[in-house]
């Protein structure tokens, strides 16, 4: 299966291209997917990629950066677990001289001055709030004499969180609340509770606040798309989406089933991260370090101020599901 | 002793061994108090609703328990089932289905494919720990990990990669979400499978040779030796039918969901464990009633929406959640520790 | 009378040990068969043999007139060969019916028949004359209940052979009489018997042949009626062992432990013990089983609460809360249960002899390894252990070898009073001397010595004084030298 | 028999009694004909420090599975020793402080203060199992939860709420991060801590008082306290030893990753006690040695290192882990089926 990387399935025809060591902060996290295989279309033939999965444990992906650079690895490409690790991650390639690519969790910009070599591709980690933040804002202003329910021309919104802690649940909750505020909208949180990510938890969270806030929840915030998917099931339950009863919910990765909610009109939005040109523009900034060339030689990409290539997050609504639908294919 | 204190003494009596019942209502009427409005038929019928598919899996591993095993492996196969099912029963017209030309599956046959597939792999559990002797934790903590490759790998595949399955087909989710009104209320099905599997297990454990040597094997396994059981054997079909009910489990998980990915069901093992203990199933085997472990799930279950509901803050709710698993079951203990 | 069994150069070997060495065996139908040896001779282990737990390495079973090898108990079971083991094997949190019938249940389609489970146990038990409620918990029937129920499984196959590995282990005479009964009704109709018990005269009263056994090796097979009890002792020691009892050597000599008004502070238990131990003086306590002899001793060693009572040592009152204050305060205690609370199984011999008296061993934070080697030795050297070397484990030895480890663990914490409860159950003639002997030599040494026994002649050649109980009470206090079985059988039934 | 044969099935019995070691060194030929450059220096290196913290945390563990229990915590209380730890040693210069005003404390403060925190964590652990009898399952299990809690709150605070803990001082990088040059090759400092943690280990197991206890309580509690042994004390002693190892090894995976979150240490436990029991601790308690859970940790670490290396597929690799977990177990488990 194309999914699946490592030197060793197809070692033969690798052989003699420069090795890139990667690695994955979960293999199987759905955004990093699509990246994922960017990545590798992108690899082939250019450059021996071996990909690892870090299971989202910090720890490993160390030991598995000692593993790459054991193994020859002519420059890395890091999705970290956990930015702060950077500093870690740099020291290490730096007494080999080795170059660091990382890509999507952004390390601090000190990190970054301090090695010559060490760049990042990816968005700013605060930008998929800050548009998610956006999204609900221009929806609740288009639709507020429907979806303000008691009228008092405050958002009473629910959010289910992902895994506390993690930079991308933590920067989502924050930015997304925060952005609406700054719209000029006033917010009232009826409650907000961690779902882990996960549909199932999120489906049982919200049974419990629909039982508890019944029709005075007016706005559904989900840091993920999964979590908003496990949120609509429980929805639906309650008799939502069908005959004029509706909710707002809105997500974040544009995963194909959260377009098809939108197009169904049960979700208003999500935010799509553009994984084919993170992807991309990874493997051929590594590419180029692993060969000892400019890492921009060649490639569309800039770097702005802080080292960085970004790479926007868009905002996909009903109005440009196809922009999402784009992105599958 | 006169009457009185005598009929006194019964009463403590009764509470020390039920104590684990007693603790239910306490804890029910401790939310109530603390928010009145808990106190409702919606809450009544989500907590068993959202307990449903748990307790199907509790059933699972404590008739393992019971036998003196344990298994870790049952979330990741419920996560496998919830997968293999729902890849199987997306809508037809849903545009990113994993398999575009598969035509819609009548219900049962992609249900039944998950519990053979899930009741292969308890097979298989049971026999490595029966013929090879491998301890309980180690079989399936080894059985974990690798179904997890195994789900993984089917689950991240062309053409959408690692995306949560979802577009489930109509008959799918209405077999799942779906319930029976009766007067205003909608009681879901779920509900139902979960009395359903109940009873199917109660007669298993209580009616049947092979409960009886469940009990057996789990309470002294050399006196079952010598008695005749075919130790392997009834151990390698409680596995099996774990492996089965951890299958439709999954299933229900997937529809009731609506989508699935190669993490749903993670942990599963944990609370289901844990709830089975809190319901007096013995971690050293030979004891457990059908009761208790719903019992058991109950209270988790009761003690995650009480606390959801009530809006305790996330971080506070793992506090009280452990501390609570901890005093229940140490209250339980009171009635053993007694002798002395 | 035709061989129903024979047995013919069994071989058996275990890592280190041969247990069983060419033994052959030869059993008669309709006829009682004894098999006897030393602690560790093998006996059980022919007959796990015979019953399919173990398998052979070499020799043949020939059985009801064909060659047979049982590969498991199932076969053994369904081709008429049954056993009453020598560990009680039974599911503790289960009923007993659920235990008789566990293997066989009987069905009603595919469901259990409890009526008739209930019916046909209630059946057995009556043409048995065994008073248990079927329904009742296995873990709360007494020690000696337990053993009746397992005969009367072994009883139930309705079998051609049943073997039973010590059944009179836990029981009291009259629960041994009653077995006889059942034993000869069993022979009336055919059924041979394989009997192994290291009570001498239960082996002369019930059977016919005897088997001698010695080091996993065949010595003789003999006809009961022709033997003694001091040939079968001399053959299977392999010496003269002219008497069954040591003289008697000690001189009692002031008190050391006085227990006044002793009362358990959970009832129902004992009420009300008094009694004096002197120095040098072995203090018996008879009574039938379940007259709380046992839960004395456990008092006196702080393993059970006190309601009121005290306990005077050397003058002084003493507290035992813990055993770690009673051994503190010189006392020590062989349990009666050697599986649940005196081995440790999967440790070494070494280990389980040195646990009670570590603080002895302690150099600093450290333990003396040469002490700790040192006293083991002694315990294997002095308690004539069969054992490989001191780092086996202890669960592989025979049972009597076990005991003598567990006795050599408290004598190595030098106590005043040694608390003995049960002490040589399971333990073969010679050992039983041995043990015996001990006992004088501690006495003599100006020990006391508390023994509850329930074998009568033991409590009658070892002890000074007897302290009878029954049902929770003390009946009495008898000199040994002026005493008569009747005497304690009379006062242990008084309350 | 004649000598030569008894000289044969001598090097049997032995293969046969160590054949955990055996298996080690079968898995590193296997790894190293499949790939001849696995076997380097610096390969063997990598494998040793990263095997250090996790032989810390398994050698904890082990002594809570030798008494009988079991510790589903440890990862958790890691966890919490790492973000205490972190947070405390933080560079003076560094921008997110969480103690914007905190001097730089002398490494070892930070360290004793995360050691005696997760020391009486693991006391409390102890206090529970024996003093209310109840199942080291559920008592840990209900810590594992309490504890994320409290680890989270600490964590998700002003001023940079919930943000990894970065920036650590150099002092405390180079402690777990640098090491001492042997020649060309630089042998990481945290292999030693591991190595002086393992003999004092070793030493407490098999030298002093409480380590025969400890085997004594496993073996068989009720002989223990007939023994006279203290079961009670000797039990939280042996839970708070595994405590301050939590503690330790906590600090030292911050350390070394250069930061830590409330998610740092997750699931170890599950790795220690797998590691444990590979390397011969039995899960029933009274049996395990110092050499055995080493020999468990590095024949783990080698596989994850191993085929990593190889280069094997993400998700293959799991399916190839869960077997050899089993299969390494199940040919341990053939020298006590020999018995029949
Ligand atoms: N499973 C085993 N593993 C190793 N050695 C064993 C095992 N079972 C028995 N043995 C050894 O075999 C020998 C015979 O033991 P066995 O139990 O048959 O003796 P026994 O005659 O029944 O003694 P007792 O009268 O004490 O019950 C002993 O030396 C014992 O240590
Ligand atoms: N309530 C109880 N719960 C658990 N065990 C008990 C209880 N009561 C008694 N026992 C145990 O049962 C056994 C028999 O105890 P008891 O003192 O009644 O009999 P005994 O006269 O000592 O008979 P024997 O000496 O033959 O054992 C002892 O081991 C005792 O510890
Ligand atoms: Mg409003
Ligand atoms: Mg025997």
């Amino acid at each position: 299966s194309s999914s699946t990387g490592g030197s060793s399935d197809a070692g033969k025809e690798k052989e003699g291209l420069p090795a890139v060591g990667a690695t994955i902060y979960k293999f199987d996290d759905n955004f990093m997917s699509y990246v994922r295989r960017a990545m590798e279309d992108t690899a082939k033939g250019k450059v021996n990629l071996m990909l690892n999965d870090s299971q989202n444990d910090q720890a490993k992906q160390i030991e598995q950066i000692d593993t790459l650079i054991a193994k020859g690895a002519k420059s890395l490409a890091i999705n970290l677990v956990d930015p702060k690790a950077a500093q870690t991650v740099v020291d290490k390639a730096k007494t080999k001289n080795i170059p660091v690519i990382f890509f999507n969790k952004e390390p601090d910009e000190s990190v970054l001055k301090g090695y010559d070599k060490a760049y990042y591709v990816g968005t700013t980690s605060s930008e998929s709030g800050v548009i998610q933040g956006e999204l609900i804002a221009k929806a609740w202003e288009a639709n507020k004499d429907k979806w303000d329910k008691n009228g008092d021309g405050k958002i009473q919104y629910v959010l289910l969180k992902g895994e506390p802690g993690h930079p991308d649940a933590e920067a989502r909750t924050k930015f997304a609340v925060d952005t609406i505020k700054e719209k000029g909208i006033q917010v009232e949180e009826l409650a907000l509770d961690t779902a882990m990510w996960d549909a199932t938890k999120a489906t049982e969270k919200m049974d419990a606040w629909i039982s508890k806030y019944n029709d005075t929840i007016e706005f559904v915030i989900a840091n993920n798309d999964g979590m908003a998917l496990g949120a609509i099931a429980s929805l639906e339950k309650a008799g939502y989406f069908s005959g004029d009863k509706f909710m707002p919910v809105v997500g974040v990765d544009a995963i194909p089933e959260a377009l098809e909610m939108i197009e169904k009109d049960k979700m208003v939005g999500t935010v799509l991260n553009d994984a084919k040109n993170q992807g991309k523009a990874t493997i051929e900034l590594a590419t180029n370090a692993a060969n000892g060339k400019d890492v921009l030689e060649g490639t569309e990409w800039k770097l702005d101020d802080k080292k960085a290539v970004r790479v926007p997050y868009v905002e996909i609504t009903k109005e440009n599901i196809q922009v999402g639908k784009d992105a599958y294919k | 002793m006169n009457n009185k204190a005598k009929k006194g003494s019964n009463i403590i009596k009764w509470l020390f061994d039920n104590v684990i019942y007693v603790f239910l209502v306490l804890l029910v009427i401790g939310i109530i108090i603390a928010s009145p409005d808990f106190l409702s038929m919606t809450n009544f019928i989500n907590i068993l609703s959202q307990s449903s598919s748990r307790i199907i899996i509790a059933l699972g591993i404590a008739g393992i328990l019971i036998l003196g095993g344990t298994d870790l492996s049952a979330g990741r196969q419920v996560g496998l089932a919830a997968v293999i099912s729902a890849s199987l029963l997306q809508a037809g017209d849903y545009a990113y289905k994993m398999y575009p030309n598969l035509p819609e599956l009548p219900l049962f046959v992609p249900i039944l494919i998950a519990m053979v597939i899930t009741g292969l792999f308890g097979t298989l559990n049971g026999w490595i720990v029966s013929k090879f002797h491998v301890p309980p934790f180690i079989a399936t903590l080894g059985m974990m990990i690798g179904v997890y490759g195994i789900t993984s790998i089917y689950f991240d595949r062309p053409p959408y990669g690692a995306q949560p399955i979802g577009g489930l087909s109509e008959a799918f989710t209405t077999f799942a979400q779906r319930g029976i009104k009766i007067g205003q209320y909608e009681f879901p099905y779920l509900i139902f499978y979960a009395v359903i599997v109940s009873i199917l297990i109660w007669i298993i454990w209580n009616k049947t040779q092979l409960g009886k040597n469940m009990y057996a094997i789990g309470g002294n396994p050399e006196a079952a030796k010598v008695s005749g059981v075919n130790v392997a054997k009834n151990m390698i079909i409680i596995y099996m039918i774990a492996g089965l009910l951890y299958g439709f489990a999954g299933t229900l998980e997937a529809g009731r969901v609506g989508s699935a990915t190669n993490n749903t069901g993670n942990m599963y093992e944990l609370d289901a464990i844990a709830a089975a203990v809190v319901g007096g199933v013995s971690l050293s085997g030979g004891i457990g009633t059908v009761a208790g472990v719903i019992t058991g799930v109950l209270i988790f279950q009761i003690i995650n929406y009480g606390l959801a509901f009530l809006g305790v803050s996330p971080y506070i709710q793992f506090i009280v959640k452990g501390a609570i698993i901890v005093v229940a079951v140490a209250f339980d203990m009171r009635k053993h520790a007694k002798k002395k | 009378m035709s061989n129903i069994l024979e047995m013919i150069n069994i071989t058996k070997r275990f890592p280190g040990v041969v247990a069983l060495d060419r033994v052959s065996l030869k059993v008669k139908a309709g006829s009682v068969h004894a098999l006897m040896g030393e602690n560790g001779a093998g006996k059980s282990t022919l007959m796990k043999c015979l019953f399919g737990i173990y398998s052979m390495d070499e020799g043949k079973i020939i059985f009801d007139g064909k060659e047979v090898s049982f590969a498991n108990s199932k076969q053994a079971l369904e081709n008429g060969v049954s056993m009453v083991h020598q560990e009680l094997n039974q599911v503790r949190q289960r009923n007993v019916m659920d235990n008789i019938w566990l293997g066989r249940y009987p069905k009603k389609g595919i469901f259990i028949d409890e009526k008739k489970m209930y019916e046909d146990t209630a059946a057995i038990f009556k043409s048995l004359d065994i008073n248990i409620d079927p329904r009742r918990k296995v873990s709360s029937l007494s020690v000696s209940e337990m053993q009746m129920v397992e005969i009367a499984k072994a009883v139930s196959y309705d079998s051609k052979v049943i073997v039973m590995d010590e059944p009179t282990s836990s029981l009291t005479e009259k629960e041994v009489a009653h077995l006889f009964k059942i034993i000869r009704t069993l022979k009336s109709k055919n059924v041979a018997i394989i009997y192994i018990s290291h009570k001498m005269e239960e082996i002369l009263k019930i059977s016919d042949e005897v088997t001698i056994m010695r080091d996993g090796q065949y010595i003789a097979t003999k006809s009961a009626k022709d033997l003694t009890t001091d040939e079968i002792i001399k053959l299977m020691v392999g010496r003269d062992l002219s008497q069954r009892f040591p003289p008697k050597v000690n001189q009692p000599g002031d008190v050391i432990l006085k227990v006044k008004n002793l009362t358990a502070e959970m009832q129902p238990s004992f009420k009300d013990i008094n009694f004096e131990l002197r120095k040098g003086e072995i203090l018996g306590i008879a009574g039938l089983v379940g007259s709380k002899r046992t839960e004395v001793v456990e008092a006196l060693f702080g393993l059970r609460a006190i309601q009121s009572g005290t306990i005077e040592l050397h003058g002084k009152e003493v507290i035992n809360h813990s055993p770690q204050q009673a051994i503190k305060n010189g006392f020590a205690l062989v349990t009666e249960e050697r599986r649940s609370t005196g081995i440790f199984p999967g440790l070494s011999i070494s280990f389980n002899s040195i646990i009670a008296n570590l603080p002895q061993y302690r150099k600093g934070i450290f333990l003396s390894e040469s002490q700790v080697y040192d006293d083991t030795k002694w315990v294997i050297d002095s308690m004539k252990v069969k054992t490989p070397s001191q780092k086996t484990a202890i669960g592989t030895l025979s049972g009597g070898n076990q005991q003598k480890v567990i006795i050599g663990r408290w004598l190595l914490t030098k106590p005043d009073v040694l608390l003995l409860d049960e002490p040589t159950r399971g333990i073969d003639v010679g050992a039983k001397f041995e043990i015996y002997q001990l006992i004088n030599q501690l006495a003599s040494e100006g020990k006391g010595i508390i023994m509850i026994s329930s074998e009568m002649p033991e409590l009658l050649g070892v002890t000074d004084r007897i302290l009878v109980m029954s049902n929770g009470r003390a009946a009495g206090i008898v000199e040994t030298k002026t005493t008569s079985q009747e005497e304690i059988m009379r006062l242990a039934a008084l309350y």
